[in-house]
């Protein structure tokens, strides 16, 4: 982990532990609500665990099929794993040879004898297991690359490549990790997080980001593998584990080795008006892959502050970040693995802004110290001029060095304008690096002045974040979002996409990814 | 060395204030910044070749002042050269804006007397794109840089759908609420897909036989007027835009149409 | 939206290796960034004029992304457009070194076995120009970038005359030593000083007789082998030249002039 | 005077103290060898603070023609200012009219009649007090127009025009003070400053710069004073009272109302090959009147960074600083219009190089708490590649800003290019703006970590300085110059550009201004 070096501010413990106390109560008490409900997104996520993958004739991907066939014969509500676990027993064959029998016809759930309860789970949870064998392996091989090849001291710098087309995105990533990147993220295409299916194949189509599919995630991990090795370092791979789908692509990231994904508690309800129960059952399960898989995941807090203003709206993000904080803990997360989102988006003509961007980005290092917070550049203040985005992104490379971030994503000179451009990419990175090196120990030479600017607003954030922390706690995390506590943003419970595919789990409902992951994550 | 000695110098700007060239450090002497990335490892053929590129683009003097490379295949050039060809000013089409700028108080009282009844406004950001600061900061009473949105008017009644809406759920609820005027809001342009969703819109306004019965506007950074009227828009409003200035321009459309 | 659905996309390179467009985003798309300043208002003509000066260019889809007021009279534009037109590497005029890259002993050895003396060497920043880094990099001792600079070789005599010699004290100076290599340094070219400085000693040298009998060579960082041949210099080396780079090329000249 | 806050070094007072002896030693031994030496360049400064001005039909300048015409005459010797007293006194004509009648041959100073020496002295001190009553003047309107006006807070930016032709350079300038620079320097066009004569009228033609003539100063002047009016706070100007015509200019200036100067004890002799003696008389005369003017004179330390390594060769710059700074005093200006150049030129990849740049910067800042020091940018290590190179510049804003600069010269990222287009300078400017701005009151929430890297690093400086200027005050300041002490320059104390205009004065020999100023300067 970085460290911000002997910047501490003084903060009061006590408001730390109430603000943890409440993030906790949010986190616990939403999932006692919805402890009763799954949706058809973990469902697909068991049959993709499963091995199930490939596409019907009309493209339609498999666990889709599965969950169709379920759905429409009623099967639903008991999960995917016990009617997954019985079709093998009775074919003798794997799951996926039922979902291409389901898919072309040959085989109806409905028409499967049941069997005992308790051969069915047994069945389920050695498929599981395999799975969750089939994710430590790579986990392993990550942990065994890293020790071999070596990785950057921190800051990590963090890219994306967007071109929407995976070929010429693996170009550029291999081209970013030459010139410096650590970290490469793929992001999507507009408009897939909405998409209730993940698209199968690679792909070259996508708008303003390119397609998350198992293949692209394959074909970047190869690429960076190579890269790899030939530079001698790890460069770490991320997508977005949201929207939707996002078990199931935690659960192809799981098995792609990508090492880092956005996922956030609350993102699809804010940012996409996604249905609410949705979106919390769908973070929960995917959280619990994304432990199991040893992948960081980032928090998406830095929304909010492209969102409203950045100055006036600090509490907000610090509250947020505590619940996305407790909502990972409980699907079994170590704070190791908890990048929690944050930004430097304040009005850069506000005076005094950089020791505004300070204090926050100081308070939240100190606030969650084993996390490997994930800084966002810079980007609604930006325009076209490129040359004063530049400079704008240089001070924040500072703050991120100075401040002791360990995830640092490269804000791009051009960002008002396209997706980096190869060139833009190149030239970001090399600033980055350039006030990475040329600041190391910078923090360990300065020492906070007590009771100036940087500390009071500091300390006053924290209490501010306190209070907003209270009072979802007392109205609850669905009337909070009512009313619009997070990024100016009001949903409706009860509205939102995706809403139908919440279900009911029966009585015989059976899931054995939560039964093993929830008792190994005490372990942690 | 060169002294004007005992006679001050005055320079002429030798060429009329209608033709002008780029401006570096002097009048007229065309400076122009170029920067780009050809697929060469960088060396003396890159270099050669990115000095090509200048010339293509018609600059005189090309220099490449710093050649980079981006990995193995890939060179980046920064330059300076040239450009004397001037542009003519006379000749210059500005796409001019047809309305003139309104107070909201003048907006509110023209609507009130001539209309009798607010203007009705459909706004969304279509298709895939999810940003809707800049529709929010026209249509929504917050506004934008100290300048209220629509719903500050009275005389407008807006429906801010919001983002990620369809082209045919946009199309259906102007229909539903008759509206006077759409907006639509696209910020995603990523190999065109903007002018995509933004044609598709006016096919299927056209298929419905609702274009002539709305006005329809479109904006976005990349958005001007004179690209919007091309892609078959009533008008066009690109980054800055104030909400103000949009309220003005729907008041006098409108009120134009309908003959009021 | 496209998704490639079950069959994997296997995108080919439209154009063959030998002819290139610039590369922004994707293979082909000939992105290239211009910036620069018009004498004209911040305001819709002067932007609409700003994309005349990208359309000149021969840039296609040309977009003005920023237009930033420099004072009441100036406008400063950033610009993204396509150049599609093709650089066609085939016929590129690359001015090829016509010297291979030796080591110091190899120099050392070449000119001690072959020539019997060192060559000798005068070197001056001439004119006005102050700028002595870059001639002492190439001839004192120290040297550059960790590569030693001429006067560490046995194979030269380096006479350094320093900063803003004027023309005729370097010929004078070469008579006098009976120079083999003249070495001229220019580091201002504004308004082109280095040009006419470098030519008025090439006419010198001729009309003293003694252009035939030295190797004549220039180095600055605006020069370039091919700008230097242009101007009636043997040689000229650019921005980031290592002293052992114009060892190399001496030795190799002077001897095959003296034929020996 | 801006202030670095909180951040301050631990330093030895004693080795300080230290510096400052061997500082005024090492000027006072130069002033005690140079005393009986006047200079062509001093006389002609005399003949123009006695107000002539204009040239001759072969457009050679007065002052040279009254200089060369007592050179031949061997009245020399005796000073202008006695020779002129006399003409005037004889033809009842101002000393214009002598000039001028000199120049078309009507008067020949050998063939006029002595007087009492009494009555010559009254005569030159009456014309020296009209024009000390002239520059006097033009102080009080700088600090008229500066109090109704304002300025800007500190740092103040400092930008320069270099079009070569005055016209352009004023609206270059007017532009760039419209964008916020605080101060303007027209930058000398290549080759003045091996001139023995100012040009005379406005020009059109420099190359890298433009000429410094009096109607130039004058041109600007009016241009920077209306721009002032428009923006309501007081632009300063900037020229070069260096090289061989170093008194005249310092007279120009005066005139004129400059309000900064370029004007260094040893920059001459280092960078132009100026002999020894007559660089470090010309400098004390310059000096005496630039403090009378109130202008702040610049020292060129700066330029040794960019010649020598930067991170070696801290001492010598420092130590020069303190031989510029009691030259300066001896010269009868105040600390407060001592304006000692620094400049940020470490390698910017070498690890923690902004931390050096820091301990530096607070170094200089510490040392000479009194004095406005000019902070000049970035600019050997940028080459092509503009965009980092205004990245670079960012950061050198930064450090500008935190250690509490005066003079803020704005680094342009076209450094490595041209001299800088007008767009530049915008670009450049408004990034400095921002940083300024951003970053108010950074330096109050920073305290040093003692006996960390910046602090360590200073007091080793600092030692290493007072070593330096013990050796020069032990060999004397013209043999340090000879082993190439500073900038890695050697000089021959009797070699150098302009050494044939130095001469002995005569027992006659008279300076009203000298008299006036050494006792003026007493009472500072
Ligand atoms: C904020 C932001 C976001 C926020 C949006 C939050 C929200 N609620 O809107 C978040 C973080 C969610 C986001 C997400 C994405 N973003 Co975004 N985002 C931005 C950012 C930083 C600022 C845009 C903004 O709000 N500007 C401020 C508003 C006020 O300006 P404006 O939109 O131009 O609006 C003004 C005018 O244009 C006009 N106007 C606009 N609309 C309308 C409509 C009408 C009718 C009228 C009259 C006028 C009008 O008036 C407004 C006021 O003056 C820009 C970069 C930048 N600095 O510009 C990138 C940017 C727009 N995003 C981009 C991308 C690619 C995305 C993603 C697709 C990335 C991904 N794959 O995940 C996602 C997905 C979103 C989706 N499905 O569409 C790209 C677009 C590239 C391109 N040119 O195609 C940009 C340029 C960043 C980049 N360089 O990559 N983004
Ligand atoms: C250092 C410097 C100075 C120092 C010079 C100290 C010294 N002893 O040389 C000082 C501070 C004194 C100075 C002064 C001035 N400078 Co200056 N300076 C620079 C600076 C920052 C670096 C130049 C440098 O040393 N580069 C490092 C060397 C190693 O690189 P190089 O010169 O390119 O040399 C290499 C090659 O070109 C080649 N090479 C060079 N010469 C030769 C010769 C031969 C024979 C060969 C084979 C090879 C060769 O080999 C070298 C090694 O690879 C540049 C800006 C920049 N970053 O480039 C401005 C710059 C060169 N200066 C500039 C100017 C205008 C001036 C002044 C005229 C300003 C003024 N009016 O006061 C003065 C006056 C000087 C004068 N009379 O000429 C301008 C020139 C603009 C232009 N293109 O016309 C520049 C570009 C800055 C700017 N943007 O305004 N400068
Ligand atoms: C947490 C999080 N999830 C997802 C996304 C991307 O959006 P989408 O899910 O629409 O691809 C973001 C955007 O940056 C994010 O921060
Ligand atoms: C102190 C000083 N004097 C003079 C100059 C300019 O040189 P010149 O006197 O040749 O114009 C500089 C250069 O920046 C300088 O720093």
């Amino acid at each position: 982990m970085n460290s911000p070096g002997r910047l501490r501010l003084n903060l009061d413990p006590g408001t730390v532990a109430a603000c943890h106390e409440s993030g906790q109560a949010i986190a616990e008490k939403v999932w006692k609500e919805l402890e009763g409900l799954s949706t058809v997104a973990v469902e697909r996520a068991v049959a993709r665990l499963f091995g199930i993958d490939g596409a019907d004739s009309a493209g339609l991907p498999l666990p889709n099929v599965i969950v169709d066939a379920l759905s429409r014969s009623g099967g639903l509500e008991d999960g995917v794993a016990i009617h997954l676990a019985k079709a093998c027993l009775e074919t003798g064959g794997e799951p996926q040879d039922v979902a291409e029998d389901v898919a072309c016809g040959q085989l109806d759930f409905a028409s499967i004898p049941d069997r005992p309860r308790r051969e069915l789970e047994d069945k389920a949870r050695e498929l599981a297991r395999r799975a969750i064998d089939r994710i430590l392996d790579r986990r392993k091989e990550r942990e065994e690359l890293i020790s071999r090849l070596g990785q950057s001291r921190q800051p990590w710098l963090y890219v994306i490549v967007a071109t929407g087309n995976i070929y010429e995105d693996t170009i550029q990533a291999r081209m970013a990790a030459s010139q410096g990147a650590d970290i490469i993220a793929v992001i999507r295409s507009t408009g897939q997080s909405l998409m209730d299916f993940v698209p199968y194949g690679p792909t070259t189509e996508g708008y303003g980001g390119t397609y998350a599919t198992q293949d692209n995630f394959r074909l970047m991990r190869k690429a960076l593998d190579e890269e790899s090795e030939k530079l001698g370092r790890y460069i770490r791979l991320v997508n977005y584990c949201s929207g939707l789908c996002m078990p199931e692509i935690a659960t192809m990231g799981a098995f792609e080795r990508l090492d880092v994904m956005l996922n956030d508690a609350m993102y699809g309800i804010l940012f996409r008006d996604i249905n609410m129960e949705r979106t919390l059952i769908d973070q929960r399960f995917s959280r619990m892959i994304n432990g199991l898989s040893g992948i960081i995941i980032n928090t998406g807090e830095d929304n909010y502050l492209t969102t409203v203003d950045a100055f006036h709206h600090g509490p907000q993000v610090l509250a947020s970040e505590f619940i996305n904080l407790h909502f990972a803990r409980m699907a079994g997360i170590p704070d190791e693995q908890i990048g929690l989102g944050h930004a430097f988006q304040i009005d850069p003509w506000l005076e005094s802004s950089l020791l505004y961007e300070i204090s926050m980005a100081l308070l939240v290092r100190q606030c969650f110290p084993n996390c490997p917070v994930k800084y966002m550049p810079p980007t609604v203040h930006k325009d076209g001029n490129i040359f004063f985005a530049h400079a704008l992104d240089t001070m924040y490379n500072l703050v991120a060095s100075l401040t002791g971030q360990s995830i640092h994503l490269v804000g791009m000179l051009t960002e008002a304008v396209h997706t980096p451009f190869l060139q833009d990419r190149f030239l970001s990175i090399q600033s980055a690096k350039y006030v990475r090196e040329a600041s190391r120990g910078l923090s360990d030479n300065f020492s906070l002045v007590p009771e100036e600017l940087i500390e009071k607003r500091a300390q006053s954030l924290l209490q501010s974040a306190k209070e907003v922390l209270e009072h979802v706690k007392d109205t609850g995390l669905f009337a909070a979002i009512e009313e619009g506590v997070f990024a100016g943003v009001k949903r409706d419970r009860h509205g939102g996409r995706g809403r139908e595919g919440v279900f009911k789990k029966s009585a015989r409902y059976f899931n054995p990814f939560e039964e093993i992951l929830s008792s190994r994550s005490k372990a942690f | 060395m060169t002294v004007d000695g005992a006679n001050p110098a005055t320079e002429k700007r030798e060429s009329p204030r209608r033709k002008i060239l780029p401006y570096g450090d002097r009048h007229g002497d065309g400076m122009v910044q170029v920067s780009f990335t050809l697929e060469l490892p960088d060396g003396p053929e890159a270099e050669e070749a990115g000095r090509q590129v200048m010339k293509l683009m018609g600059l005189t003097d090309p220099q490449i002042v710093s050649s980079e490379p981006l990995g193995p295949s890939f060179t980046f050039f920064v330059g300076y050269g040239k450009l004397l060809r001037p542009v003519d000013l006379d000749n210059l089409k500005v796409a001019k804006l047809p309305w003139e700028k309104l107070d909201p108080e003048t907006i509110n009282k023209m609507v009130r007397e001539r209309l009798g009844r607010p203007i009705i406004v459909v706004g969304a950001a279509t298709g895939t794109d999810a940003h809707t600061i800049g529709l929010d900061a026209i249509l929504n009473y917050k506004g934008y840089a100290g300048d209220h949105g629509l719903e500050a008017y009275s005389a407008f009644r807006v429906v801010n759908m919001g983002s990620q809406v369809e082209n045919r759920d946009l199309v259906a609820k102007a229909r539903e609420l008759r509206a006077d005027a759409v907006l639509v809001s696209q910020v995603v342009t990523q190999r065109n897909v903007h002018i995509s969703n933004l044609t598709a819109l006016v096919e299927l306004l056209e298929a419905e036989g609702l274009r002539d019965d709305v006005v329809l506007v479109c904006g976005g950074p990349r958005l001007s007027h004179a690209l919007a009227v091309e892609l078959g828009y009533d008008a066009g409003f690109g980054p800055g835009t104030k909400p103000s200035e949009v309220a003005s321009y729907l008041v006098q459309e409108v009120l134009k149409r309908k003959g009021v």
